[in-house]
């Protein structure tokens, strides 16, 4: 549990003792301590809230979370308590203006109905089995919850990269006759368009376009600034390029130092400027 | 040259682990050695690193040399930039795919209660820890996933019946409690989608 | 943990040769050795491995542990592959490196949408197409890669900017935001989006 929904559940406990016991049907329960109403005095960061819905894989998660929280068992869930509590959730995400993923709504509609089914009167003879309302409900909650522990189990399972390191012994010294496959430029085309076509889909992807003699100077002047740690400014113009070859130098020390690869030194006033790699390099 | 150097040699510069056959072929026909040759080579060499901070490990692709764990803390400092963790859904759909194979999309998401990001099913695509191993006979034809030897590797294991057993019902104890309740408890369900294969045991399908 | 063993654990995994600086970083600033240790170690090690098929060897760039050139009629088979093609996911980085250089991993991952496995990048740094020209200034300060003259010289091109006109495709893909195409002051590329992008998995869209 993150410390996110921590501290949720923590100020709904605070709030909890204040609320004298009414005849009210309590808005939720956590903690066991009735919640008539959101307090108002109850500030969510509008963050805390996105965090505490992250920190859920999703609408069994989030009802395995209310089960277990309170202690009960999945084979007796308290449906009607349950489903309150979670509609409660939902309200509140709701009021928060959150989107909330659809399966959350339709588990909402699945718990209300199996409450409406189990306060139908019902034939004298006890539940045949398959007419327990829960039963399919209880199925995917322990079908749910024995992954979600296998998969905790996974992580905590040795692993390459994090616990044991495979040995890559330098190979120089050893003379192959290495065969490599051949690649066509249009190929190296295609798949960039691929991926362009692919990033479209995300709006939130911004690919901008510069022309690629600004990214080749980008490369050179850092390959340059590999051996010589500072240079002049102008010493990463080459004056034979004319105009056009220094906007392109400009450009691409412009943008390096604005993605923070690069940055621009003037010790004093007018002084000389000089450029920079920001980072530490560790190679060579 | 001695056999077992070659063979540590071998190891050292495979960046991957080598079984028998890539052992064998190491060799001209001539001199090729037997499997037993090979066999008794890798146990010496398991008990000469006995000592040392590399292990010889056997893996289900093979044998391969690996830092023992117990180096990690410094060792995983050279590799800042990947410290290899992995989010809970990645986690949750692998773990699927590893108790279930071979499962669809479908089976996965009725599982987890949510959609499987294309993501998450492409990363372990192009990792090699799953592949599809045919399609399901149903409409629209889901692949159905299934592990791989690399993902064996990966989780430093020989087999998939070395990972930790599926835990049972997790309720299980409460069940004797309340008998009204063990009326009503579905039998395990998990099976009517695949037919075979279900648990562990069955097969690392490579 | 003895500190010899530490050292050579680190130049097992690390792929890649290792100076002082890195030596030093594996340790908490408590127990760090001084260069002093360190090289007393080093020269240990090179003694201990000098019957072994390993030898540490010192390069530009620190310490590494290599194959014997003696182990080579052996060795070498393991390489001795028929080519086979390239893969999507090779093609599509090696294009992104290109087109968008020079660019992290990340940034890579980024536009790709998945995780770009090492064995892409290692391939390319190892045919000499792409080569690291720096860090960028973020956390975990990732190597910013570039394509190099043999990737040129490979293409047959003389420059980057006679890569195929990549303009024609954009126009086709969207029209609308072609301003950005005819701006040619480069806005910061993709900058914002990767911060948080460590894990294998993206903030996922579940």
């Amino acid at each position: 549990m993150t410390a996110a929904v921590e501290s949720l559940m923590q100020e709904g406990r605070a709030q909890a003792p204040e609320v004298v016991a009414t005849e009210l049907t309590p808005l939720a329960k956590i903690m066991g301590a009735p919640i008539h109403d959101l307090p108002d005095d109850l500030y969510i960061p509008p963050d805390a809230l996105e965090v505490f819905l992250e920190t859920f894989e999703g609408p069994l998660d989030l009802l395995l979370y209310l089960i277990r929280r309170q202690g009960f068992s999945i084979l007796d869930i308290p449906v009607a308590d349950i489903t309150r509590q979670y509609i409660a959730y939902i309200e509140m995400m709701g009021e928060l203006k959150m989107e909330l993923a659809a399966e959350y709504l339709l588990m909402a509609a699945i718990l209300t109905e199996i409450k409406s089914r189990l306060l139908l009167p019902r034939p004298a003879e006890a539940f045949q089995e398959e007419d327990d309302p829960r039963a399919e409900l209880i199925r995917r909650l322990q079908e749910y919850e024995r992954f979600k522990t296998a998969a905790q189990e996974l992580d905590e399972m040795t692993r390459c990269e994090r616990d044991v390191h495979e040995i890559v012994a330098d190979t120089s010294a050893i003379t192959v006759n290495k065969v490599y496959p051949e690649v066509d430029l249009r190929d190296i085309l295609q798949a960039f368009q691929d991926v362009l076509r692919r990033a479209e889909r995300h709006t939130h992807h911004q690919i901008h376009r510069e022309p690629l003699s600004v990214r080749e100077r980008m490369s050179s002047i850092l390959t340059k600034l590999q051996t010589h740690r500072l240079l002049p400014f102008s010493d990463l113009f080459e004056f034979k390029e004319g105009r056009a070859g220094a906007v392109v130098s400009l450009l691409a020390i412009l943008e390096m130092s604005k993605e923070r690869i690069i940055e621009i030194l003037q010790e004093e006033p007018l002084g000389l400027l000089q450029v920079r790699p920001l980072a530490i390099l560790t190679e060579a | 040259m001695e056999l077992k150097q070659i063979l540590e040699a071998a190891m050292m510069a495979a960046a991957r682990p080598l079984g028998f056959q890539e052992f064998a072929n190491l060799f001209d026909e001539a001199e090729r050695p037997t499997q037993e040759q090979i066999e008794k080579v890798l146990a010496e060499i398991q008990n000469d690193f006995e000592h040392r901070p590399l292990e010889l490990k056997r893996v289900a692709s093979g044998y391969r040399f690996q830092v023992r764990e117990s180096f990690s803390p410094w060792v995983s400092r050279l590799f800042e930039e990947r410290p290899g963790r992995y989010s809970r859904p990645f986690l949750e759909t692998l773990a699927i795919i590893a108790y279930r194979q071979p499962a669809t999309r479908g089976e996965i998401e009725d599982i987890r209660g949510v959609a499987v990001s294309s993501n998450i099913i492409k990363t372990m695509l192009e990792r090699d820890w799953i592949h599809i191993v045919g399609h399901k006979d149903v409409p629209g034809r889901p692949a159905l996933f299934a592990t791989t030897r690399h993902f064996l590797d990966y989780f430093n294991l020989t087999s998939l019946s070395e990972m930790p057993p599926l835990q049972e019902f997790i309720d299980a104890l409460d069940v004797t409690s309340s008998e009204a309740i063990t009326d009503s408890i579905p039998q395990p369900v998990i099976a009517e989608t695949h037919t075979k294969n279900n648990e562990i045991e069955h097969a690392d399908s490579e």
